[in-house]
């Protein structure tokens, strides 16, 4: 702990970053997302298994990067996001300093996002056996009634959209939704205007998505949009093997394999 | 090892020697043929000819009874049975609807998967690999192997290799010590059904088999059909007057050419039965 | 009453499937009238959200059809297309969105006969289907509300 | 030229469509008894393709779908892949029902007769009584001697046994030749 | 390649007026002729379209192709002041260019115009029924909608690259060559065998005139060798086609021959004294030998031989070198390897040609199993002069003058089974040829066909196959062969005379030749994918129109010549051939070619936004013609405030990949914008 708190300090006082982004303490149990400018600032950083929020998402905000060269506290799911960001052109290698912690909290310095890519090799996205079993329960449903569950799920959604500003990888200057040339979804948040809003979110994530539950966390109305996401997160895997964040170009729908299997074409 | 068997009427009567040559080469490599409970005859070309149904009903009861006695497989020696079986098993395959009225009929469930092996099939996966063990005495001549129609059509069902002009027969026989001669007669008719009917269409048929395979210098003609044999041998006075000469060239089963290279007496393998004397002998 | 008649939107590419389509016209093969028909340059450009809007607007079904992979005019839309719909058919399955309404296929410019076909058999599934009430009562939100 | 009635069933019965056939003639040239035949089967193709009444007539009472041995020879070559051995079954059962058999066809029939009679009765053929049978049948035809020769030589060789074997499940066998359900396809 | 951004602002600036309010769309049905009135209610259709919100104008004509017709839209577009059009007629892809062209010289920009696919799509393939017009409806009321959002386009100009590469060097090949170098610009020929030639050089005579197929074609091959605009590679293959009319990127494979072309005389001292003699000549379709270094035959074009390495000691055991040893020159070079070379081109003419089916597949003709059962292009090596025999019909088995043949024709062509469905179109006449060089070299022959018909259509073929029967006293015999067989030294065919009331026949033959049916070259499939071509069920090559584009292909710059594209013979071939050079001597008169503006745009937008791309260039990934490029957004001092996509419109072919997978909607593609697709849905299911 101390030695991140050191490593931040010096980082800001030797002036190679201008801020640093990580974990404060929170009321009562919770923990909140820190935004410290001065090497004193510094000995507010804590880290534990309670620090789950995705820091990742502040590093393509106008806002922060308005700040200068920012240092970020990363733990794995933090580490993903970045990794991904990278591959998709969002961050440079000299533009920040990541400051890796492991589960165990001990501090690894990345000199690179190669670096990150071996260190994520050995820690790959699985989705937990109890999301595994929900996901098959739902998938086992009938038709019609897995259609219904979801309706009705989405139905509290009022379109706040937490769900995208929480998430690192939603950082499109303007968002489809916002685009009224077609209106390709209706503004109003009605039954038909959720559902495509998040047909449309999980498929813009489809290959890219973490599996961080960022979204998840951020939706007030406790909606289990990561459900769609995991599950193209298992389509993935079971279509084109292996899947993770990786710094080569080929994302899954921006690239193909002649020899792709489907069973569904005529 | 025991293996389902379907002997079909002519192997208890007319090509008993058939029937004989058989058991006691399958006795000698220690398989255990056993006979379908309570079979009963295939209809043959009548059924095939007169009465559409029949000619499914009567083999579909034997494929039932087959699949009580808990068979897998099940061998048809009879090149007649065995068409007539196949083609039943295929056509019900084809027409669920059909299958399901048979069963009714019969009153008895029909899975109708069994895997069912004409007499070639039968020595290919289980002689043929043991032949250079259980050949004592090869049976060095001449032959011209006859397949008849009913081993190799229609080909798409009956599946047989290259049908103009097979080949597992004279593998065999090649095996056995024999020269199986190339010649083109392998696959036409012989007269089939006519044996009694039209006996003078037998001749002309028979006899130019006969003709085809002796002018090429064959010592015998093997063969795998009951049908085919009876008018290629009981018929020979009828090919004699159609090619208006004496010919004497003997008829053997595929059997019966493996019981005497595999040593079994002459009697084992029936060959006292035939009308036209077989004068082949392996030197002992 | 008379028997459903299912609307099916048909997304095509130009150099393939659209072709196809043409040849079955010039062959004079008759099909169905339910299916119609929108051209696009290629697989590659037919966005999952059309497809969406399709169902949204009241089709009761959608055939997607494209040039067979290797056959493509563009080298390789239809093979980016097919990892689309691998991805997309499992998101609506998920959701239990009826994935049966949809009918994909590979038409070639030479298969005018197979279009015939396609259209056919997929008008056949989807009057067994019924309407997609389902979709339409999410998607009549709207107007139900307009009515009150 | 609309489909004729017989060509329309020759459909039904046995899904082959004659109009497909062009006439090539392979079959006939194949066929191992086309010299004997009346009408060789490229020509029956193209009766059953003139739809004429009076040709579909001519089959029926011809012999040569009597003489056909069912040896599938022109199936097999058949470039169309058109089954004739099965048109032939069929033009058979239409000509025995319709009561048009030839006259040098009768004793074909009547063997086939027979043999269908020996079954009934006992499950499985009694060459014997086959020839018996057959022979009480076929007196017209007139070779009532011929196959007498044969016996002898057949009992000498162990081949013909003086009594049928017979099948226990008579009664299952016997539902089998009972109220058969008439041609089931469409 | 010209900057296009200025356009593409406008274009697609994120500010425009909601269309349909100031639409004027005028909507054009035609009947074509009774095509679609026969089963479509025209006059309802256009009434139902008059009634559309933005219709200016609406109307049902006979023909609208026709001049009248087209009369009749200029005319509406000026005097109605149409901003846009919508024909109802045919396929897009009949008459597309038509309908735009005249509504250009009406003054409205020819992408303002689209068409309603009503023949086709509709009347040809249902039914009369007011569901039919209805449909025909829909499809019009979709299109009014696309229209709605169309905007005026202007064609993209790409220089022109004046060299053709033509693959393949048969007469068809030959042809397309000599008539583009001829028109003045240069050739690229390709030829994956030693030799050019291909087929013809196999042949002996030719039908209907039986003047030697040598002799007309080896001076031509000649000419090839010497002009000044034909560069001539041989035992060479296509490896890879980019890019696009006007502006190919060629890979050629050359294939190593082992030896140096330029110190190689063509003495052919090497191929004399090569210890492996008894190769299979394909030249002489397996009837003789050649070495294992050879020249496929005396008059090869190059006439310089090459290695077979599959068959050469030397590279099969590592020792002999026997050829280097003897070359006065020093040419031999064994460890000369594959060298692929680029070229960039501005047409393709495809030339590659048939094959011949081996006929193996009908076991009851005994080919392959008796040696007197042959294909007749082997009759055509024993007929020709320069054939194993020297011209000399003498049988493969014995090398005796077979005194009676049988031809059979249609061996493999017309037999779903185990052939071929369709008709190889030359059997008819070659068979007949044949049997009448037959007659002419064997006196006292006889020859006997099997035939089913006699297909001679053609100038002079009628009277060449009536010459066969009459003068030549050939036998021709209606029926076909049920089987080939051997009897004490003759083969024993059994055909049929189905003019005899289907009498059998049966002749004792010497020999027996087998028209066998022409197909498609092997790998022609693969080929076709290489170049983007579409081909048949056949793996022929596909026209782009079977009447009215017999030789262009669906990709434009990419033309066919000669039986890759259908079972040909030697004229029709050569006129297809000199077709597909016209085709891209037009093509080369243009310095400039304009192509169709349907390419992708990446949108912007004043500042501080710019454009709504982020820059993730997942689109550039997706992009198969590497299209799409980083676009760097400085302010005056030159940094840089943003990283955007940018479309390179000369290489955009307009697939629109990259527009359904951009999440933020920022690239679109022209022509068929997310506006025009998304109003198009829209339009078609709102008929209730």
């Amino acid at each position: 702990m101390n030695e991140l708190i050191k490593k931040a300090a010096e980082l800001l006082e030797s002036n190679v970053v201008q801020i640093v982004i990580g974990y404060g303490k929170g009321s009562a149990e919770r923990t909140r997302t820190i935004f410290i400018t001065e090497a004193s600032g510094c000995d507010q950083l804590i880290f534990d298994s309670r620090c789950i929020q995705n820091l990742a998402v502040y590093l393509t905000k106008a806002e922060i990067k308005k700040l200068g060269k920012p240092a970020i506290v990363a733990p794995v799911p933090v580490l993903r996001s970045i990794l991904q960001l990278a591959s998709e052109n969002q961050l440079t290698e000299d533009g920040l300093v990541v400051l890796g912690v492991t589960p165990e909290s001990t501090l690894i310095e990345f000199e690179s996002f190669a670096a990150i890519e071996t260190y994520l090799a050995s820690h790959k996205i699985e989705i937990d056996e109890k999301y595994q079993k929900i996901i098959e329960g739902i998938k086992s449903m009938p038709v019609e009634e897995r259609f219904a569950y979801w309706v009705k799920e989405l139905e509290p959604c009022f379109k706040c959209y937490a769900c995208r500003a929480a998430c690192p990888l939603c950082y499109c200057t303007r968002c489809t939704v916002e685009n009224n040339q077609p209106q390709w979804i209706k503004s109003a948040s009605h039954p038909l205007g959720n559902l495509e809003w998040h047909v449309m979110r999980a498929m813009h994530h489809a290959g890219r998505c973490t599996d961080c539950d960022a979204c998840y966390e951020a939706c007030p109305m406790g909606i289990p949009i990561h459900l769609l996401t995991k599950s193209m997160l298992q389509d993935v895997t079971e279509n084109f093997g292996p899947y993770g964040p990786s710094l080569n170009k080929d994302n899954t729908l921006s690239s193909f394999k002649p020899e792709d299997k489907e069973s569904f074409i005529k | 090892m025991k293996i389902g068997f379907y002997p079909g009427c002519s192997l208890t009567g007319s090509s008993r020697e058939y029937n004989e040559s058989l058991f006691s080469i399958s006795k000698a490599a220690g398989i255990d043929l056993v006979e379908i409970t309570d079979w009963n005859c295939c209809g043959a070309t009548a059924a095939h000819n007169l009465n559409k149904e029949l000619s499914v009903s009567l083999p579909a009861r034997n494929l039932a009874l087959a699949e009580l006695d808990e068979m897998e497989e099940l061998v048809v020696p009879c090149a007649a049975c065995y068409n007539r079986l196949l083609m039943t098993q295929h056509e019900l395959n084809e027409d669920e609807a059909l299958k399901n009225q048979i069963a009714q009929k019969l009153q008895m469930p029909l899975k109708n998967d069994i895997k069912i092996l004409n007499v070639l099939q039968y020595l290919e996966k289980y002689f043929v690999p043991r032949l250079d063990e259980l050949v004592k005495f090869p049976l060095a001549y001449d032959v011209a192997c006859y397949y008849g129609c009913l081993l190799v059509r229609p080909n798409k069902v009956m599946q047989a290799d290259r049908w103009e002009d097979p080949m597992t027969m004279d593998a065999i026989m090649q095996k056995l010590g024999a020269n199986a001669l190339d010649w083109p007669f392998k696959t036409e008719c012989c007269g089939a059904g006519f044996s009694v009917s039209k006996t003078e269409i037998v001749g002309e048929l028979s006899g130019k088999i006969v003709r085809s395979a002796v002018d090429r210098g064959a010592k015998a003609l093997v063969v795998a059909c009951p049908m085919c044999h009876s008018n290629l041998d009981m018929r020979r006075p009828a090919i004699e007057s159609y090619l208006k000469r004496k010919v004497d060239v003997p008829v053997i089963y595929i059997t019966q050419a493996i019981a005497l290279a595999m040593g079994l007496s002459p009697k084992d393998a029936g060959i006292q039965r035939h009308f036209v004397p077989v004068n082949l002998t392996v030197n002992r | 009453m008379t028997e459903f008649e299912p609307k099916i939107v048909a997304f095509v590419c130009n150099w393939c499937t659209y072709a196809g389509a043409d040849l079955t016209g010039t062959s004079r093969i008759k099909y169905a009238t339910n299916v119609k028909i929108i051209r696009f340059p290629c697989t590659g450009r037919i966005d999952f959200m059309l497809l969406l809007k399709a169902f949204g607007e009241g089709a009761d079904g959608i055939i997607v059809s494209g040039c067979h992979p290797n056959d493509c005019h563009y080298t390789s839309g239809n093979f980016h297309a097919r990892r689309r719909w691998i991805m997309f058919r499992g998101l609506l399955d998920m959701l239990g969105i009826d994935v049966r309404r949809i009918q994909y296929s590979w038409v070639s410019a030479a298969e005018g006969a197979k279009w015939a076909d396609i259209v056919n058999t997929t008008v056949n599934a989807i009057r067994d289907l019924g309407p997609y009430t389902d979709y339409a009562k999410v998607a009549g939100y709207l107007e139900k509300e307009a009515e009150v | 030229m609309d489909t004729s009635e017989l060509s329309k069933k020759v459909r039904q019965q046995t899904d082959v469509n004659v109009r497909e056939c062009y006439q090539c003639g392979k079959c006939t040239a194949g066929c191992p008894v086309a010299d004997k035949m009346d009408l060789r089967p490229s020509v029956i193709m193209r009766m059953l393709q003139s739809g004429d009444a009076a040709e579909e007539d001519e089959i029926l009472r011809s012999l040569s779908i009597w003489l056909c041995l069912s040896c599938e020879t022109c199936y097999s070559r058949c470039p169309m892949e058109l089954n004739i051995s099965k048109i032939m079954d069929y033009l058979r059962q239409k000509s025995l029902a319709e009561g048009k058999v030839h006259r040098q066809a009768r004793n074909i029939v009547a063997f086939h007769k027979s043999f269908l009679n020996r079954i009934e009765s006992n499950g499985r053929l009694h060459e014997m009584g086959l020839i018996v049978d057959y022979k009480l049948r076929s007196v017209r035809s007139g070779n009532l001697f011929q196959d007498v020769l044969l016996a002898p030589g057949m009992f000498s060789r162990g081949k013909l046994h003086i009594l049928p074997e017979q099948i226990k499940d008579k009664k299952g066998l016997a539902r089998l030749f009972k109220n058969q359900f008439k041609n089931r396809k469409p | 390649m010209p900057e296009f951004s200025g356009i593409l602002f406008l274009s697609t600036s994120l500010l425009t007026v909601k269309p349909s309010c100031m639409s004027k769309i005028g909507v054009f049905i035609c009947h074509c002729g009774e095509n679609i009135s026969a089963t479509v209610d025209v006059v309802k259709v256009a009434e139902e379209a008059g009634k559309l919100e933005g219709v200016a104008f609406s109307t049902d004509y006979k023909y609208m192709c026709s001049d009248p017709g087209q009369t009749l839209i200029k005319q509406a577009i000026k005097d109605k002041g149409l901003t846009g059009v919508v024909v109802a007629a045919c396929s897009p892809r009949m008459h597309e260019p038509t309908f735009r062209k005249a509504c250009a010289e009406a003054g409205l920009n020819p992408y303002m115009c689209e068409m309603s696919n009503l023949r086709e799509h509709c009347s040809w393939v249902h039914d009369k029924s007011d569901a039919t017009t209805q449909k025909a409806i829909d499809l019009v009321r979709t299109l009014v909608e696309k229209v709605k959002h169309n905007k005026p386009l202007y064609n993209i100009k790409v220089p022109v690259t004046k060299t053709a590469l033509v693959i393949g060097g048969g007469i068809a090949g030959i042809q397309a060559s000599l008539d583009i170098a001829n028109a003045g610009h240069k050739v690229v020929l390709i030829e994956k065998d030693p030799s050019i030639g291909g087929h013809m050089s196999q042949l002996s005579e030719t039908f209907p005139t039986l003047d030697c197929s040598q002799c007309i074609l080896t001076p031509r091959m000649v000419e090839v060798a010497q002009h000044p605009n034909i560069t001539l590679l041989t035992y060479a293959e296509l490896e890879k086609l980019e890019g696009f009319i006007g502006n190919f990127k060629a890979t050629i494979r050359k294939k190593a021959k082992s030896i140096d072309e330029k110190l190689c005389t063509g003495c052919g001292l090497c191929t004399t004294k090569c210890p492996t003699k008894k190769i299979p000549s394909e030249f002489n379709t397996g009837l003789g030998f050649r070495p294992a270094i050879y020249v496929p035959f005396p008059q090869a074009v190059p006439n310089k031989p090459v290695i077979d390495k599959l068959n050469c000691q030397y590279y099969l055991k590592g020792k002999c070198k026997v050829c280097e040893k003897l070359c006065p020159t020093g040419a031999i070079r064994f460890d000369q390897e594959d060298e692929l070379v680029e070229m960039e081109v501005g047409a393709v003419v495809a030339a590659t040609g048939f094959n011949v089916m081996e006929p193996s597949g009908f076991p009851e003709y005994g080919y392959g199993k008796y040696k007197d059962v042959i294909t007749g292009l082997q009759f055509e090596r024993l007929a020709s002069a320069s054939g194993p025999t020297l011209g000399e019909i003498r049988r493969p088995s014995d090398g005796k003058i077979p005194q009676k043949i049988v031809f059979i024709a249609c061996a493999g062509s017309r037999d779903p089974a185990k052939g071929i469905p369709y008709c190889s179109k030359i059997c008819c006449m070659y068979t007949a040829k044949h049997a009448m060089l037959y007659q002419h070299k064997v006196h006292g022959g006889e020859s006997y066909i099997f035939y089913m018909d006699i297909r001679a259509g053609g100038k002079n073929y009628e009277e060449f196959t009536r010459r066969a029967i009459v003068e030549d006293e050939v036998n021709y015999i209606r029926g076909r062969v049920s089987k080939v067989y051997e009897e004490n030294g003759k083969l024993i065919v059994k055909g049929v005379d189905t003019l005899l009331n289907a009498k059998p026949v049966e002749i004792e033959a010497d020999m027996v030749v087998l028209a066998s049916a022409a197909i498609a070259n092997p790998g022609s499939e693969e080929l076709a994918q290489r170049m983007h071509i579409s081909y048949d069920a056949y793996n022929f090559f596909s026209e782009a129109h079977p009447k009215l584009k017999p030789v262009e292909t669906n990709t434009a710059g990419i033309f066919l010549a000669g039986a890759c594209q259908a079972p040909k013979d030697i004229p029709e071939t050569v006129s297809q051939a000199s077709g597909a050079a016209a085709k891209v001597a037009i093509l080369f008169s243009q310095n400039e070619l304009s192509r169709e503006p349907v390419v992708a745009v990446v949108n912007r937008s004043p500042a501080p936004l710019y454009s709504t791309c982020v820059g993730c260039f997942m689109c550039a990934t997706a992009c198969p013609y590497q299209a799409i490029s980083e676009k760097l957004i400085t302010d005056r001092k030159g940094n840089v405030i943003k990283r955007v996509a940018k479309v390179n419109p000369g290489l955009c072919q307009g697939c629109g990949t990259c527009v359904a997978f951009c999440r933020s909607k920022s690239i679109d593609i022209d022509g068929y914008s997310n506006e025009q697709m998304y109003s198009e849905v829209m339009a078609l299911l709102n008929n209730d």
